[in-house]
């Protein structure tokens, strides 16, 4: 399945694009992402505890499996106002 | 109302979007980008939001205050992009009938816009550096009731 | 800015009185006038003001708030004459570093004036009968410090 | 001595004037113009209780002595906002 990804602010920077498209394994969870991740960005696991993610503009966990079409987002702390 | 707009902030608008004949106190708030944090100058700040989510938690923020104080004329209006010194940032506006419950209830949407509202601070500092801003120490205080059982 | 002024409120001008270049956060309160007052309707309301004790008295609360927070952006501004339903009958604006300050001290500004600021209000009904207003709770719960060795 | 004694509200209501100029004795207080207005308006020493009295825009006590061209009022209970 397919699945957008997007990256805010650090994450942004870290990765270098804005957003992609990702391609899944049926049944894939949020850490499936982060495992993508990983190969290029080896400390965002370590990251990961003060970042959250989010499924469709709510926040979700790191088990939430992903359905077709899915948007998702990964969140570092907001810092708004 | 609850909005990311890329525009300077009308504050009228948001007052105006709460106004109602049964409603005695308004109570609004402004956030407004300062000339120094922690004494080093600030040139300016740019905000990057996720701009659908982050409209929909202010409107969740929305949903709780109506919960807690029974108030259901709140705004939220957040600006994104480059913002000047002494321009407004943020702008909050709760209508309710009695001021204590509107101070309550403003003072709340605003601690939770820094908790949950997906919306980044870069400051530009004037000696040319520039850098993400650190998170309120809010952010991590609050219970954010997500991330516990599997985070 | 500390004034009683028989005009419409301008309440940028509020705020505008209050913005600084190192201010973060700035909290408004308007004061406006309902539609009715426990379930009777009102026509209009109109207040009279001790003028030059009044701003004076406005005057104090900021001084007030300069030694409790270390606040000096504070301006109050109240109408007198007919105000009617939804206008804006008075406004305060408190600037300050952290909104937290500027929050408290917003409301302690608004309580302070219900207690010490000489102004008066008189309701009008929809039903042709017009009265004066009864005083807020909070005037005879505080200390107004004036009365007690000889009053 | 000259004072000035100014009525608001409820008192100028009463009174039916919103100001006047009293005559009064020398080392006079603010009790005196109560007294000299419990004539016409015999409640208002009943009224004082929840009523404030000022001198020169500061509020005052009873026994506060006047000087030549005070400016007095009776200042029933506020309720601004």
């Amino acid at each position: 399945m397919k699945v957008t990804v997007k990256y805010f602010a650090v994450c942004h920077e870290e990765l270098g694009r804005e957003e992609e498209q990702m391609e899944l394994p049926e049944e894939a969870t949020l850490r499936d992402i982060l495992d993508r991740l990983e190969e290029e960005w080896p400390e965002i696991t370590e990251f990961y505890q003060v970042m959250q993610m989010s499924v469709n503009w709510e926040y979700a966990t790191e088990g939430t499996q992903l359905s077709e079409g899915d948007e998702v987002a990964l969140i570092p702390p907001v810092t708004g106002g | 109302m609850f909005k990311i707009t890329d525009e300077v902030i009308d504050t009228q608008r948001v007052i105006s979007a709460v106004e109602a004949d049964n409603a005695g106190a308004i109570v609004h708030f402004l956030g407004t980008v300062r000339n120094n944090t922690g004494g080093r100058r600030t040139l300016y700040l740019e905000y990057e939001a996720y701009a659908p989510m982050a409209e929909k938690k202010m409107a969740e923020i929305g949903h709780e205050i109506r919960e807690k104080w029974g108030l259901d004329r709140v705004a939220m209006m957040h600006r994104v992009g480059r913002v000047e010194i002494g321009e407004v940032s943020v702008a909050v506006a709760v209508a309710s009938p009695h001021r204590s419950d509107g101070f309550e209830a403003c003072k709340y949407a605003m601690d939770r816009l820094k908790q949950v509202v997906p919306i980044w601070k870069r400051e530009i500092w004037e000696d040319g550096e520039e850098e993400w801003v650190k998170p309120d120490p809010v952010y991590f205080d609050a219970d954010r009731g997500v991330r516990t059982s599997d985070g």
